[in-house]
């Protein structure tokens, strides 16, 4: 956030600088069961973000020292390829994919049915092959996706979504020179069938008012990116083809 | 990945007791569900480093150090000074850390504390070059957790902001100019709400984050804008108790900058 | 140092199985002893990459990128470009693969992709000199595995060649001329061959990898050069079959190299 | 050791640049309970070194390869802040932490009766919350306090102390510029009732006599050290408020 | 390999730069038993190149997760000397080093009747005092030399030789020169009595004829060193004296 | 934090041999309480550096390597040379040694030589000055563990000094002038002393080693004055004891000194 642009983001008839309203989604494409060897997987591409997650477990945890004996331990790794951003990035976890990889881990787990695997680890890698801003909630979005495919008893879908403010306007899902030079962004992650708020962050400069129509935004936007999330695990059991 | 902020197993009658006294409107060591616990900060505590401040809140105890020197900016942002913020857990402070590289949770905490005062614009960075695209000023803001008893965000981010606050530009001592005070032009404060079955209290202790539900972590600044946000842990949120969590952080976050800035004040004289 | 690309205990029955079809000509998925499987090649799949392959090679996926970015020389090579080649196992590949640092698994695997391209001079290392002895450029290759299932070491190195034959010079970006095609002279494709029993079968898949024995790969150019060879796995090769296979490399190279010219040059139209 | 000062460090009164006597001592606090997590602590502020140690233990050694069946281990760990010295010190363990580490936690073992505690650890932690010199003596006194606030059966309470030598002179209890400065440093712990030496180290240039005054110097003031480490004791016993 | 030398490697009677004939080996003298805390220990000198490598085994393999409950798990670490180099090599593994570590275990893995010992590890350590070329074959015949004096049973003791192209010109056994300067190299481990490849690398650029010209090349000379590695154990159950 | 030098249980009959021994005022291995082991010194070991020493004391066989390369000065002390000490406890030169990066052991026996070599001033670091402020002579000291069978402090101090008086700076290789012997001026020597019981012997062997309760090293030079001191061991000794062992350590350091220069002294003939 915050960086100076010498260009404008949302032009004189309000639009944004890739022909969006402000409140319309980049375009959202999902498929579901890409990775052979995993227990369920889904690929999201949304923008310029090419995100592919997958689930293993429920599996014994190993270490054992994590195991618990209440419940799986869902650990998801957010994780970019070294070629997903301009400059390349060094492999390996750096602090800010520490600290999505536990976000995500904490969202996941609040719609899982835990308790009915004591002493499992579900670990869910989320890879980041090229990278567009929005790439958590693209990543949980893909990451609840993975873990439907991979029959993990649920009580709902998690849909991702981000809203913000770019020339102080609030916009729906930033794209990467809003977020560059944009004043705010709110990534969520909701459940859908109860409007729950299982993942919530904000950084920038909002009022209250600001703050509250970016998160309508991203509420109402969340249904529409949960129908997409429906149609692709039934494209996935009616047998079609995938092209990914 | 595996050290936790919540201390295993609480007795599962405290958790009842707890749950309890929140029906009947109050909290296991007395406070209404939006008081913080007191508050103490000492600034210039450390007069090696910089800036300085060790913060009581309740028994949890932090001490911020700040350290500023000289560095190469960052080529995109070669007209800026550069802000690191970093958090110990040192095992000193609690049975449950443990010695070893920052933590998924010391990693949270820092980038959460990190966010309110770089998004808020706490720092001038433009003030903070020394030779633009050459050398600019780094800001080092260390928190050491010396006694962990609960709701380490705000004592953090309340020590950061106070330590800041006070710190000077050691630019004699490098050769540069004079020394002058760290350009300090807003005071972030994080306030941290924790959700124990239907009730969301403020400032949580040790004994209501073990058996929290969820966490809610609001900074503001002294305009009313809001700067930061951070979720934490394995429940969720309504939209409608976030939105009530925020308005409360507006009005809590502004009394505890008053505590803040009377303490600083209070230094200065 | 003990993860294994072979995934622990096959049933005995399956190890009898593909030895019985051995003895027979053919292989588990019905291919002959030098089929390898169907490739298919997407090259610029990350259009932010400088260049990229997404090699699908059976069911084995890998998805190489490059980036180029200017650096400087070492010093005993001031007059040429850097190269430098990495292999991420990711654990979302396989359910043997772990979080962490690179294992000799992924070592070996970048290291052996690596001198395929480097000994045959696949890049003019020359002609990416910016300025000598003070800037040239550095050519990240990065290999992302998103789907394990047997022969990593062809289907990385399928990918690197595609994905360096199709990459740019970003030279615009840099402020240092005009982008300009990476200069790629050759074309080392590597193949990988598994002794099973008494036989020898190129392209193993992930069941023949789990049971063989040895493993070779050869990398051969367009010249019909040899540029390198790794033999790996506990098991041993007789002379004569080493001999062997190096011939069948240098066939099957030339067939594997075609198809990788085709899809580039698909691309390109 | 061994830098070159363009200042004399003893003046023509013998006095030491803050005005101290060659056999003077630096200002000395202590206070013991100051750790409220912990099971036993100590604060220490000893000339410009803040320092604050605690022990948690006697507890289940962790990882259980380091447990001794005959005995508990001591495990003490000297860390020093980021912001405890003039130049920014990186976080973690550096060679010079790990060594002293290492000589704290053999001194400190040699007075606790750690066969009373098979196959725990007593674990010790120092922080060095600002450094003047003397931190490793400082914080072995603090640590011993520590142990003793945990009660920790002990034969002994250790006294840190160092002496050195200054333009040629042999002094008590060098302070920053006389160890930058100085020609030698001769770092000890002593068990004050017996007199025995648990930790010595030393480094400088020194004849036998300027060494042995050295230690005869350091051996003096761990008389004086003990007293307020009893008085410190005391007093969190008599349920006085603390300051800290 | 690959860069370019100003200076010829081979000269107008065909020798090469340290005299040597294209099928000469450098001098070659090997040594059992140097290290008297190991198992086993072996000294090869061969060039320049010293090197040394010990056996600690069969014994139960630790962490216990790389136990094997059906066999021995040979674990070979190839390390180099921070002072064997010309620039100062930092001290730890490298890319390099793993590699090499991870095919000489192999090749010795495929000698070593390791079913004999289930649950055990078989740790061979072999440490380049001072690398002049083909430092990873030397260091294979000094590893089996030590497996031999380990008394750990074998089907063959493995030799390994290298062979290359440097001027255009087959070579045995290339030297620092020509490994800087030439243009191929073939390192390779043999079992001598049944010629069966145990360990196999090639890196440059060569024809087929080239290349198996090498391989006939080290092949042959695997021989001659073999006889060595029986002299050097021969000589030590002679008891005779050693002079490493 | 958990290997250590000692090995484990000694069988109590063992101790209780030593222990008589030492009554009768001898050592396991017939020497008297000050002998040291036999000391062979082979300098010029390692060509390839700049200096090297063999050391073997009895059983223990440790190489020192010196290496010497051009590098930046630190700020503070830009009109002088670096010297860094490193100790490997390769897990080739005993079961106990394990890989890995340095224990908390290899830190201290290398902390512990390097003292005794700057505190001596053994090296004159004003004469490894390139170019003042910008480019000094950085001396790496090696010592690399062949056979560990009791103490190492002395058998490393030994051949770091001898290594260090036997090394040449390659000026020429680096074009900066002629090559020159590196600048040794003081010749310091570490004695270890083990308290077994109550009797306090030098060079302890490996079995001495594993019962001592402990341990002292003095480093002296051949002024007679004393320049280091480390006391190990969960042992203490007494003032008395301590006064004893550095007047033993100055004779034996004599003694020991005189053996290195006639080894090096022979080697340059």
């Amino acid at each position: 956030m915050g960086m100076k642009a010498d260009f404008k983001l949302i032009d004189d008839n309000g639009l944004r600088i890739d022909g969006r309203l402000p409140n319309q989604l980049r375009p959202l494409r999902m498929e579901v069961g890409v990775v052979q060897r995993a227990n369920g997987s889904a690929f999201v591409e949304w923008g310029g973000n090419k995100i592919i997650a997958a689930v293993y477990g429920p599996r014994e945890a190993y270490p054992k020292h994590i195991q618990d004996p209440n419940r799986a331990v869902i650990r998801a790794r957010y994780n970019m390829a070294a070629f997903s951003v301009d400059e390349r990035k060094r492999p390996g976890p750096d602090r800010r994919s520490v600290e999505l990889s536990k976000v995500i881990s904490e969202a996941l787990t609040s719609v899982v049915f835990v308790e009915r695997f004591p002493r499992t680890s579900i670990d869910v890698y989320i890879e980041v092959l090229q990278a567009d801003a929005g790439t958590r909630v693209a990543g949980i979005t893909a990451a609840s996706l993975a873990l439907a495919d991979a029959g993990i008893p649920m009580r709902d879908i998690i849909v991702g979504c981000a809203a913000g403010k770019v020339d102080g306007v609030v916009v729906l899902d930033l794209n990467k020179e809003e977020d560059n030079y944009g004043e705010a962004d709110v990534p969520m992650a909701i459940l859908p069938r109860t409007g729950e708020i299982a993942l919530l962050q904000m950084d920038g400069n909002m009022t209250y008012e600001e703050l509250t129509n970016a998160m309508d935004m991203a509420i109402d936007a969340a249904k529409e990116i949960h129908e997409l999330q429906v149609k692709a695990l039934k494209e996935k059991y009616r047998g079609d083809e995938h092209d990914y | 990945m595996t050290t936790k902020f919540s201390e295993g197993v609480v007795a599962e009658s405290k958790r009842t007791y707890i749950n309890k006294l929140a029906q009947q409107g109050t909290r296991i060591d007395g406070r209404g569900f939006d008081d913080v616990r007191p508050i103490k900060i000492t600034t210039g505590y450390i007069p090696r480093a910089e800036g300085s401040a060790l913060v009581e809140l309740g028994e949890t105890k932090v001490l911020v150090g700040i350290k500023i020197e000289p560095g190469e900016p960052f080529p995109d942002t070669p007209d800026m000074g550069i802000m690191t913020t970093n958090v110990e857990l040192v095992p000193l402070s609690s049975p449950t850390f443990e010695p070893g590289p920052p933590t998924e949770e010391a990693i949270e905490l820092a980038r959460v504390v990190d966010r309110g005062i770089r998004e808020s614009h706490a720092i001038n960075m433009e003030k903070l070059v020394i030779e633009e695209g050459e050398k600019v000023w780094v800001v080092f803001i260390d928190m050491h957790i010396l006694n962990y008893s609960g709701n380490l965000f705000d004592a953090c981010g309340i020590g950061a902001i106070a330590a800041l606050a006070t710190a000077k530009v050691p630019a004699e001592r490098h050769g540069v100019g004079e020394d002058f005070p760290l350009p300090v032009e807003h005071y972030p404060v994080p306030i941290t709400f924790a959700k124990i079955g239907e009730w969301i209290v403020a400032d949580p202790n040790l004994d209501e984050e073990s058996i929290a539900s969820a966490r809610l972590t609001v900074t503001t600044n002294e305009e009313g804008m809001i700067n930061a946000m951070q979720k934490g842990l394995f429940g969720t949120f309504t939209y409608d108790e976030v939105k009530k969590v925020i308005n409360r952080s507006l009005d809590i976050g502004k009394k505890v900058r008053e505590i803040i800035l009377g303490d600083i004040n209070g230094e200065e004289n």
